[in-house]
């Protein structure tokens, strides 16, 4: 079986667990593509940290507000029923715990819920901006990785060795070949994606599995 | 954005369970949820801790009794943290008399410690007390050369919220000195009850002039006019 | 000479330190008639604790709106260019040194600039208020008094024994005889009001005053 | 209610002196005050120390440049300390080169320690960054069985703020996402200088939609239009 990286399958799978009036901050790149998958008849709530609630979708060519950015400072659009706050209400509403989920991306996330997503010390130093606050605070907290890094090594590992982000704050991992709880100190493997096999799964990734006893096979379409 | 539910004063009484810590909104009155308090001297609950900037006036002499003191009098609350009793004759006797535990706050402090809450905060350093009885008990922190007590956040189990303006979604606005705890009180407690002089659509609030943000509530209440 | 207790003259003395643009806020019962001396042409903000800037008089009779009260319940107004906020700004702008002055009423005020003002041990306990808060955080603190207690007593102390409000945050007491600024472990006699002598001031008050090399006579009419 | 000096952008960063802190309100330059920065890269002043989310996009292929990323190319800042740099490669390599100090702090920690500054707090505990090299040199507070470090409160000198409405008294309102730091740094300066799309008379803002209270702002400045 060969390995083909599908963001797509990660963002529609995560949004499949949204819930009517769930409030949820998606994190700036691939996080922010679960956006385009939630179901039909389900609503949730975006917040962007930068300050607003009821994050909407981009605006029409010629009608953007360079006022009304998201978090990456793209233009974007309110919701009805949105509202506009600042820095210290906007991280009050995430550290608070007012955030049922936050989506973010990953450098490296190991089995003990770790993340590591903000530094690779001497190269890439970006900064954590709004992402250590956001792991602690959201009521659960989704990592979305494809499973394995452009050298084909598994993102998943037993321990980060970058510079942590949170530390066991992470409660899922949804890759593009599975989704996975962290549990007990080590990745519960809760779905295997079609057309990939528990089996697969458990011989590529460089860190500790434990088949979940309801494990079920998920076809993403 | 998602429409939150539309209840009854006594519905919502009956979400505060015998032993909750209650919240309320307002100062001297002046922006608690009146209603709501009906309901709740009506149903009775007991064994509750109120958190409130004071327990508005009782005039022992007269009798006469304003907001929450109705509460007091019924002794529904076996404590009271509070920032002042001056106009409640009654709670000073209950406190006085060894009946009820009262916990006097400085009213910086109950609003800083209740925003903590909200905001996820441990707690915050604060000089207000330092060298005072409010002192007692609490770890002393020297932050370049200054001492400052801290202060640990202060949660509820249910705000009671008066708001002048709601929309379906419970982004609120409030009147005039009416606001002072109850934003705070909004972002502290798992169980949010607004009771709002009017509720209005989804979409209709100015997002510019929303005081609370929807996501801090949980109930909606229509005031009686 | 007689002692007459005399609020209006200590209102008067306090009102006389203001100057345009001053931000102040007044503790409740005579501190509150100091907004009644403010000399004509200056103009200062008053602040309310409980979520306001701008306190103007009481309104006409009939205009009343039970919305808009002072920090003592009182019916109030408020003026052009003022603004509502919730308690956690309110006493942000307190405590964070944006208030100018404040002016407390006061049971006991020592030489060392302590403050009790809240609480007599199982007799009266209204609670501090925002007292507390006000006594550390405004720039500059007044203590606001008659100079003796209906007893004849000397308010002005070597040392509390009530409960303090603060400790050493007092700045200034005016009281109605004379004007005393807290320096040094002592009150320092700035001002002595006609028809009061230093020297009557010097064998009437229990605590230790020195008088300033400007010490000189006012009369407050 | 006493007006503040209406002055000019050069007028207002001749209040700046080499060396000081200045808080930069605005988020990828979005709330940013352009006159300002503009009249402030115009005259130099160097040895800054700045605070703001962060230094706006600084492209290196392109050599384009928004904001406060010009003034950090022109090495006017000795220190920043910011959220996030991602944009800006300019500041990632001075960085790395050792040439300017950046300290990069969690977005919510930054918030809170501005306006515990504002608010005459000593510091804040918050549970962001325990277990990872933001806790290095801090304390670390356990509250109620939970982890908490201790941020303290951090001042500035200058604010340099982007406001949609003032009042000639200094009262604000902002624009939509431009709101974020500007209300917080307002409240931690000495200086606040306000960069606003308009300036009205006293009394025509509504009291009850007013975020930055009048108390905060020493200086107002028209925004070019």
């Amino acid at each position: 079986m060969e390995y083909v990286a599908n963001k797509e399958n990660i963002a529609k799978r995560i949004a499949r667990f949204f819930r009517d009036g769930d409030v949820v901050n998606l994190g700036i790149g691939l996080p922010t593509l679960v956006g385009n998958y939630v179901p039909a008849g389900v609503t949730i709530v975006l917040q962007s940290e930068n300050g607003f609630l009821g994050l909407g979708p981009a605006p029409a060519k010629g009608e953007e507000d360079p006022m009304l950015v998201n978090a990456g400072g793209a233009c974007v659009t309110i919701q009805p029923g949105g509202c506009f706050f600042d820095s210290a209400t906007s991280f009050g509403i995430i550290r608070g715990g007012h955030v049922d989920y936050t989506v973010l991306g990953v450098l490296e996330v190991d089995q003990l819920g770790n993340l590591a997503n903000y530094k690779v010390p001497g190269k890439l130093v970006p900064g954590m901006g709004g992402a250590m606050d956001l792991t602690v605070g959201a009521k659960k907290v989704f990592a979305a990785t494809q499973h394995f890094d452009n050298s084909g090594a598994s993102k998943l590992l037993r321990r980060c060795r970058l510079p942590l982000t949170a530390a066991a704050e992470v409660d899922y991992v949804v890759t593009d070949i599975g989704f996975f709880e962290v549990r007990g100190g080590a990745f519960a493997l809760k779905e295997y994606f079609k057309p990939y096999t528990v089996e697969y799964i458990l011989e590529k990734t460089d860190a500790d599995i434990v088949v979940d006893k309801d494990c079920m096979e998920v076809d993403l379409g | 954005m998602v429409a939150k539910p539309i209840i009854t004063a006594d519905a919502a009484v009956d979400l505060i369970r015998e032993g909750a810590v209650v919240m309320l909104g307002g100062f001297m009155g002046c922006g608690s949820p009146a209603g709501l308090l009906d309901a709740l001297e009506r149903k009775g609950t007991k064994n509750l801790t109120l958190v409130c900037n004071d327990t508005a006036m009782h005039n022992l002499k007269s009798g006469e009794m304003t907001f929450v003191a109705r509460l007091v009098a019924k002794k529904q609350f076996k404590k009271m943290i509070v920032t002042h009793i001056g106009l409640n004759g009654e709670t000073q006797r209950q406190m006085n008399a060894g009946e009820t535990e009262v916990q006097l706050v400085p009213q910086g402090t109950l609003a800083e410690i209740i925003r903590a809450a909200g905001a996820g905060l441990g707690g915050v350093l604060t000089p207000t007390g330092v060298g005072t009885e409010v002192e007692e008990g609490k770890k002393v922190v020297e932050v370049d050369g200054r001492k400052y007590l801290l202060e640990k956040a202060l949660r509820g189990d249910v705000a009671l919220i008066r708001a002048k303006k709601a929309d379906k979604a419970g982004n609120l606005t409030y009147d005039k000195t009416g606001r002072n705890f109850n934003p705070l009180m909004a972002s502290a407690c798992e169980t949010v009850i607004v009771e709002a002089d009017e509720i209005v659509e989804i979409g209709e609030l100015d997002p510019e002039v929303v005081v609370t943000p929807s996501v801090f509530v949980t109930h909606l209440v229509r005031a009686r006019q």
